[in-house]
């Protein structure tokens, strides 16, 4: 049994996952995801990564590899470090064997990553400076709406009149919405103009990396979120991109599962390495 | 958003500008449109080129139609596509941060090339880069080069870093004149450069510039008939683009100078989108580009507060012929054509365009100067600021700064451009009240 | 002559000097050597090119200004730049404003872009009475048209120096600084393919640093500190990594960050070839030692100088060859195109340059940075994601 | 008695101020922005009011006291009344998240009661003379102690933190958006009553102070003319004549303040103004940052939100630094990867801290030196100008800049606009 670790240390929470890959099969032995809010990041990720190997039922010294991704090369206790387009797109065929393009919406950034069948990345495009598009605007706008996280998703599909939030810069944005509910516009309208903002920014990554006539798959944090997801699939159609995206309820440990799947594939040759070393 | 009223192209606001010179205008450009979109049908050849430093005369010997991708951008921007195609062209790889009207174009590209009538450019015969007053222009052709795979020829014309026109520099435009643009045009035009012909075109050119630099003029009066920029970029459109020197551009002039002259005779200020303009409030002379995408939205900000201005510098980016008396010459024609895109306004140094702004500042006693500074136009905004600075020191004229783009709508915030807009109205004002800078009666 | 340079040998030594002079916003090398005697000149210019064999022929010394870098505050450089236009003008104008290169007898601005070139005009308005050129090459690459134009500007570019220093630069003199230069360009070219073959231990950011050590030394120094660094390098033993090979493309003007050049390297990618301080080798080739000096530097600019942005490229096919046969002769697997945000040139470049690799299928990817870029984290991310894209499935 | 009222609507705060005919202040307020405009200026001119009367009172009192009790009297009388209004909106929180409760959500109700007795109880030290507050808004002071105290509730009575709290997030903005109801006059009474039985030490007998009270009650303020500034001010409902840009009420409010102003610096929520004004607060020239927010007092509030910290409490930790760590990126919404980075990278709080106050105002200096550099007198108003790290930061870059020139900052700055603003009222009448 070769057991590997990917931790996937992000900007919002940090994603532990356990795999056993053994024979070329892979197999998902244990998860652990906690939200980061103001803690020392390092320290969260090793209390994750503990608590996933208590689940699995295993002792530290039993991971063959432990793979980090995100924020966390520095991390003392990984034997590596991917990045995370490399992970989120193994992670993404890993959870959906369909897709070829991977779209990762996190706390911070929306990145879209073109990948083949065997998860390797082709070509990718990252949001830029201004962040109106993320997670943590979201986050904030529904703080401030007075919303929670879960329900950001249902209200906006009820939206019959969306509002476009103009702005390019989060902040003023924000000041977008405060007007928007000074004129008296429904938190349902004010939450699907929004997603179409972050929408037609992330179809623009995505054409950005020519992806045509495949299957998307969210990854990230706001891959939950479904009113996002039906924006992105407005956006599509009427923007004549002929793909469906598709997110996984396991969408947001896309990174962590990659990495762990590219742990084991290194612990494997590194460990046939050594046996071509010491029988020579 | 009201689109209905919004100006479509200049000859479209005919609803609006009715004089006859601007139904003469919209007529030409028509007819232009219709030779470019019929070029292979009438069997006629194609070059696009700029409009700072175009060689129309020139084009013009080899029987070939002059395309000017920026006006094409120019057009997209005012019937509000060119956001769109701007942003196809960053789908396509190109950087947000460059030069909109270069993605414009090639978003237009992309959709085929879509004329205003409707109808596909043809793609051009050759691509005549003449390289005046701005680095992107070469960018921009190799870009084009690189989708039309066509013919492209190059005029490199140096910059006037000293303020002055060298020999050097006229030789060497005058040299590529005859060593590379002219035989290249011959061989793809297949018509042979007779340099008389050249010489009349030029002195169709010098007559109509002298009738464009006498309504330019007209705004010394006050009330100033004329804007001198929302109106100058429409009078300025046949002198910068395929018309000049022709008899219709002579005949446009000759027309525009009548109607003029009956406005001062009458006392009457502008005309605008909305009618003649009510009391002459605030007289400014204006630096830089205007926008495009929300043209009736910017300038309402100005008429409706009663402001004129009564120069622009961006009526200049074509040619210079008020500030130092520039003429196309019949008698020295590639001399003079040399001395013309060596003169045009983006390819002088900044002590010269500071020097220029302050003499219209104080000829067209205006109040103040305000800079539009374009996101786009390194060319014109790098050093804006500088010059903005110098003018308020050397006249003690108030100044002030806003910021938009030629053709993205994305970089118009309307909220922002009215609110300095107002405040900088207000502080004229105020500053008139307090007794300070009263204005000349 | 200087005894230290002899005495200098270990590696350390070397790149700490280079360090301290990329730290010194004040110039004191310069300075010093201008102290020294009496008579003596400097002359400032700005990326990209600037024929440097003048300047040193005119007795002058010629002082690279490749704006602030990520430790200068700006202050006063804003008020002259909106907020989307690159960076290099706004710290250079901060120097001046700040009084660090007060000592500098003239600024030479080359015809990189209109930014640069409007610089020129800000400089005349600012510094009326100090003497200053923006300085035109031609685009036009036949002798008889752009090379007679560009021998005169040559020439009035030594008339004005000559004006400055009231000596006459002979052709003698000329023909030995180009010597010098050739000589430069030589130890520049070897230092680079030492890096080529051996790149874990000629390390990116030192060799970047031994370069911009050429913007602010005298041209005899900074070869004998190549000269120094090409011994010290072989005999160093640096562990190899695991680390793809990459070519860094379109930072020819405002430079990145040092934190960005390490950050590449930290990354996965060892860089093998770039276009930082372009001016150390412009010119492809050695330029003649005898004849007519003027023409000689004259005829190199037209027939052996690098593609670079602001360079046109006459014909469509050639646009993007000389990259690709850089790719080739470096043995690099993959490009990065990183330029300064804001940068026409480069960034209207790349699409065209990105499609020629394409078309020969070589990876690449582009970001963008400023001088004073903090966060290098997307960075690491984007080049660290192609090092591992490489060496997951590259070919081998 | 004749009264004008200058409004200024700000992108974070709402500042209202009410001058009397020869100018002088009588009274001010302020609340936060973030909710209907309308509501936001309502509710700042009511806070004026309630200054202007004691203001009033002040006046009414005469020689009856000597200065410095006057002074005691006075601060006593507006913490008080301060406190008064706390609980009213307290009471008013407290019954509308109830309503938020959904069914079936056992204990809940009993654990909302607990947090709001509990902070019913401490409220009555936040009121004291030296009593540290996070900020002045109900909104910040309410909400930082319902999340404290809620996280220990929810613990004991074993409840999702996440609920309660969303009760309180679901609450807050209607209840911003009442405007406070109770009797003013029967508040000032109750108050009075209360110091002075209390302070007898004070020297003023009880039935005198009510009866001067009563009488500044009684003075019938009448609003001659109201202008209205800042960057809502197109919404607000007055005619155009009546509408000055934020620039010239700032100008002539610095003016008005330090007559020998010649530079005024205004940093707010959303944007930084640089102005130039003459002899007579006549605005010459001024500069503002571009359309990107960044290096605004807005940043501020991230970085605060960041580090769950309340505003007021940034400025005191930053001053701690020791050390320079520099900060080069002032966007706003990556400050907070910024300063994760940095922690990453071993940096202190308090260092971070201080690179960013030092980013801040430098960006502010751009402006300046967009705007014509210093030349003498230094005003800095606006918000941020309450931050003592920014402040220190720009006393030392104007005398590395532009020597030794006098810098003036006044604890009420950010009530700059709206002053400039009641004085153009003024001119109104006039004119
Ligand atoms: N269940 C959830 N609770 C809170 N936030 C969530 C949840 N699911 C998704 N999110 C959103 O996802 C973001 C984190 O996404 P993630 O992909 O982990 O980003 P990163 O990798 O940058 O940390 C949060 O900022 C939040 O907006
Ligand atoms: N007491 C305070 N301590 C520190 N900073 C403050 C304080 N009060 C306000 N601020 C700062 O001032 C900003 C608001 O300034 P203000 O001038 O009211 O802006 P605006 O007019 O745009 O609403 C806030 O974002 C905050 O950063
Ligand atoms: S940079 Fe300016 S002058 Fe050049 S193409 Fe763009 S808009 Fe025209
Ligand atoms: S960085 Fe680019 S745009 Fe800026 S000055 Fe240099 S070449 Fe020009
Ligand atoms: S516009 Fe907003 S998001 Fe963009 S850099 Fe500025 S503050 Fe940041």
């Amino acid at each position: 049994m070769t057991l590997a670790a990917g931790i996937d240390l992000g900007t919002g929470a940090v994603k532990a996952v356990i795999f056993d890959v053994t024979d070329g099969k892979i197999n998902w032995v244990s998860r652990h995801i906690e939200k980061i809010r103001q803690r020392d990041p390092h320290k969260l990720a090793r209390e994750a990564l503990d608590l996933a190997i208590k689940d699995a039922g295993a002792e530290i010294g039993d991971v063959g590899y432990i793979a980090t991704t995100g924020e966390a090369e520095s991390l003392d206790f990984s034997t590596g470090h991917f990045y995370s387009m490399t992970t989120h797109a193994r992670g993404g065929i890993y959870l959906e064997p369909e897709a070829r393009a991977v779209l990762d919406i996190g706390a911070l950034h929306g990145r879209a990553i073109l990948v083949d069948e065997r998860g390797k990345v082709l070509g990718y495009r990252m949001t830029s400076q201004c962040a109106s598009g993320s997670g943590q605007f979201v986050e904030n706008i529904a703080r401030y709406l007075g919303i929670t996280w879960e329900e950001i998703g249902p209200l906006s599909l009820q939206a019959d009149d969306p509002e476009k939030v103009s702005s390019i810069c989060a902040v003023l944005a924000e000041t977008d919405v405060i007007n928007m509910v000074s004129r008296q516009i429904s938190t349902p309208n004010i939450l699907k103009g929004i997603h179409m903002s972050m929408a037609a920014r992330l179809v623009k990554l995505l054409r950005a990396v020519k992806v045509t006539d495949a299957t998307v798959l969210l990854t990230g944090g706001m891959a939950s979120d479904i009113g996002l997801v039906a924006a992105l699939n407005e956006a599509m159609a009427g923007q004549k991109v002929d793909v469906n995206s598709k997110s996984h309820p396991d969408s947001i440990y896309a990174g962590a599962i990659g990495a762990a799947i590219w742990g084991a594939y290194r612990h494997d040759k590194l460990t046939r390495l050594d046996e071509l070393a010491l029988a020579s | 958003m009201s689109n209905q009223t919004q100006i479509t192209t200049p000859a479209a606001s005919q609803e609006v500008i009715k004089d006859a010179s601007m139904l003469k205008q919209k007529a030409m450009i028509a007819d232009n449109y219709d030779k470019l979109t019929r070029a292979k049908e009438l069997g006629l050849k194609v070059a696009s080129t700029y409009v700072p430093g175009n060689l129309n005369e020139l084009i013009m010997c080899f029987d070939m139609l002059n395309n000017l991708p920026e006006i094409n951008a120019i057009q997209n921007g005012m019937r509000k596509k060119s956001g769109g195609m701007i942003m196809d062209a960053e789908k396509m790889g190109h950087s947000e941060d460059v030069c909109t009207y270069v993605k414009a174009d090639i978003g237009n590209m992309a959709k085929g090339s879509i004329a205003p009538n409707g109808k596909p450019m043809p793609v051009p015969d050759l691509l005549l880069l003449s390289y005046t007053g701005c680095f992107t222009f070469l960018k921009w052709f190799e870009l084009l080069r690189d989708q039309y795979g066509c013919e492209t020829a190059m005029l490199h014309v140096p910059y006037t870093g000293d303020g002055i026109i060298t020999d050097n520099m006229r030789d060497y435009v005058v040299k590529q004149l005859k060593e590379v643009l002219i035989p290249t045009l011959e061989r793809v035009s297949g018509v042979k450069f007779d340099i008389d012909r050249l010489r009349e075109y030029l002195r169709q050119s010098a007559k109509a510039e002298d009738d464009l630099v006498w309504v330019l003029k007209s705004a010394k009066n006050t009330p100033s008939p004329i804007d001198a920029y929302f109106g100058g970029v429409f009078y300025i459109g046949p002198i910068f683009t395929a018309f000049r020197g022709t008899p219709d551009a002579v005949e446009y002039y000759q027309l525009l100078r009548g109607e003029i002259e009956q406005r001062i005779a009458a006392r009457m200020g502008p005309v605008t989108p909305d009618g003649d303009l009510g009391e002459e409030k605030y007289r400014l002379v204006v630096e830089g580009p205007p926008n495009w995408t929300s043209f009736r939205e910017f300038w309402k900000m100005f008429y409706e507060e009663g402001a004129v201005v009564v120069a622009s510098t961006y009526t200049k980016v074509g040619g210079v012929y008020d500030y130092d008396g520039f003429r196309h010459d019949p008698d020295n024609p590639l001399e003079s054509l040399a001395e013309y895109c060596l003169g045009c306004y983006t390819n002088r140094n900044l002590p010269t365009r500071v020097d220029m702004i302050e003499q219209y500042l104080e000829d067209y006693q205006a109040d103040g100067l305000l800079v539009n500074s374009i996101k786009s136009c390194n060319s014109f905004s790098a050093g804006q600021l500088m010059i903005m600075r110098t003018i308020e020191e050397r006249t003690g004229k108030p100044a002030a700064f806003i910021e938009t783009d030629l053709v993205d709508p994305r970089y118009f915030s309307p909220a922002n451009v009215k609110n300095r807009l107002e405040s900088y109205f207000q502080m004229i004002e105020q500053k008139r009240r307090a007794g300070g800078s009263a204005r000349a009666a | 002559m200087d005894t230290w340079v002899k005495d200098m040998r270990k590696l350390n030594d070397i790149v700490d000097y280079c360090q301290t002079l990329y730290d010194d916003l004040n110039f004191t090398a310069a300075r010093d050597w201008k102290a020294a005697k009496p008579g003596r000149h400097v002359i400032g210019y700005m990326p990209t090119y600037v024929p440097r064999e003048i300047i040193h022929a005119a007795g002058m010394l010629p002082l690279g200004v490749l704006g602030g870098g990520d430790n200068l505050e700006v202050i006063h450089g804003d008020a002259y730049y909106q907020s989307y236009i690159c960076r290099i003008p706004r710290s250079t104008i901060e120097l001046a404003v700040t009084k660090r290169l007060n000592f500098v007898d003239g600024m030479l601005f080359p015809s990189t872009c209109d930014v640069i070139r409007n610089l020129s005009g800000i400089w005349k308005l600012l510094y009326p009475d100090v003497y200053s050129r923006y300085f035109d090459v031609p685009q036009n690459f036949t002798s008889a048209v752009g090379g007679t134009y560009y021998v005169q500007e040559l020439r009035e570019l030594a008339e004005g120096l000559e004006g400055i220093s009231g000596t006459k630069i002979t052709d003698e003199a000329l023909n030995r600084s180009i010597d010098l230069y050739n000589k430069n360009r030589r130890l520049v070219n070897d230092v680079y393919n030492v890096r080529q073959v051996t790149p874990w231990k000629a390390l990116s950011w030192e060799v970047y640093l031994l370069m911009r050590a050429g913007m602010v030394l005298p041209v005899e120094e900074h070869s004998q500190l190549m000269t120094d660094y090409l011994a010290a390098v072989q005999a160093e033993d640096r562990p190899k990594r695991d680390n793809c090979r990459v070519i860094v493309q379109g930072s020819f003007c405002e430079q990145p960050p040092l934190n960005l050049v390490k950050s590449i390297e930290l990354a996965g990618c060892y860089i093998v070839d770039d276009d930082y301080m372009l001016v150390n080798r412009w010119l492809q080739d050695e330029v003649p030692t005898d004849g007519n000096p003027m023409e000689n530097l004259a005829d190199a600019f037209l027939n052996y100088s690098g593609e670079t942005a602001c360079k046109y490229v006459p014909e469509r096919e050639d646009k993007g060859k000389f990259l690709i046969d850089a790719v080739r002769e470096r043995r690099a697997e993959g490009v990065i195109f990183a330029a300064p945000s804001f940068c026409d040139p480069a960034l209207l470049d790349r699409p065209m340059l990105s499609g020629a690799l394409a078309r020969e299928n070589i990876p690449h990817i582009s970001f963008k940075y400023a001088e004073n870029s903090g966060q290098m984290q997307p960075i690491r991310e984007q080049a660290g994601t192609f090092a591992d894209t490489i060496k997951l499935w590259g070919e081998a | 008695m004749k009264t004008f009222i200058g409004i200024d609507l700000g992108s974070t705060t709402t500042k209202a101020l009410i001058l009397d005919e020869d100018l002088e202040m009588l009274g001010k307020g302020i609340t936060n922005s973030r909710s209907n405009y309308a509501t936001a200026a309502a509710v700042a001119k009511e806070e004026a009011l309630t200054g202007a009367r004691l203001e009033l009172f002040r006046r009414g009192l005469g020689g009856e006291l000597s200065s410095s009790a006057a002074e005691t009297l006075m601060t006593d009388l507006e913490l008080a009344i301060r406190l008064e209004q706390f609980l009213d909106q307290l009471e008013d929180l407290r019954k509308t998240c109830a309503t938020q409760i959904a069914p079936g959500q056992d204990g809940v109700l009993e654990a909302l009661d607990e947090i709001f007795r509990q902070i019913k109880t401490e409220a009555p030290d936040m009121f004291t003379r030296d009593a540290r507050r996070k900020s002045d808004f109900f909104r910040d002071i309410a909400g930082s102690r319902v999340m404290q105290i809620g996280e220990a509730v929810a613990k004991q009575a074993g409840i999702a933190y996440d609920t309660l709290i969303n009760l309180y997030d679901k609450s807050i903005i209607e209840v911003e958006n009442r405007p406070p109801t109770s009797d003013m006059a029967q508040m000032f009474l109750r108050a009075i009553d209360r110091l002075t039985t209390a302070g007898s030490e004070l020297g003023l007998d009880q039935s005198t102070a009510r009866t001067v009270m009563q009488a500044a009650l009684d003075i019938e303020l009448e609003e001659a003319s109201q202008v209205g500034t800042g960057y809502g001010r197109v919404t607000l409902p007055f005619p155009k004549d009546n509408i000055r840009s934020e620039i010239l009420c700032h100008g002539l409010g610095a003016h008005m303040m330090y007559a020998g102003t010649r530079t005024v610096l205004d940093i707010g929520g959303q944007d930084t103004k640089s102005i130039q004004v003459d002899g007579e607060g006549i605005v010459e020239n001024f500069q503002m940052n571009d359309r990107c927010a960044a290096g605004c007092g807005r940043y501020l509030g991230y970085i605060a939100d960041e580090m769950n910290m309340g505003l007021h409490e940034l400025g005191p930790l930053a001053l701690k630094a020791s050390k320079a760590v520099r900060i080069n990126s002032t966007c706003t919404v990556f400050a907070g990867a910024e300063l994760r980075d940095r922690l990453a990278l071993g940096e202190k709080r308090e260092d971070i801290l201080g690179g960013l106050h030092r980013a801040i105002i430098l960006r502010a200096m751009s402006i300046v030196s967009r705007s014509g550099g210093i030349t003498d007198e230094f005003t800095f108003t606006g918000g941020v100008a309450n931050n003592q790290a920014a402040v220190k930061e720009l006393k030392a870059l104007v005398k590395e800049n532009y020597g030794d020139v006098t810098i003036n900052i006044d604890p009420a700055s950010i009530y700059t606009g709206a002053l400039g603003a009641a004085a153009f009222a003024r001119r109104a009448l006039d004119s």
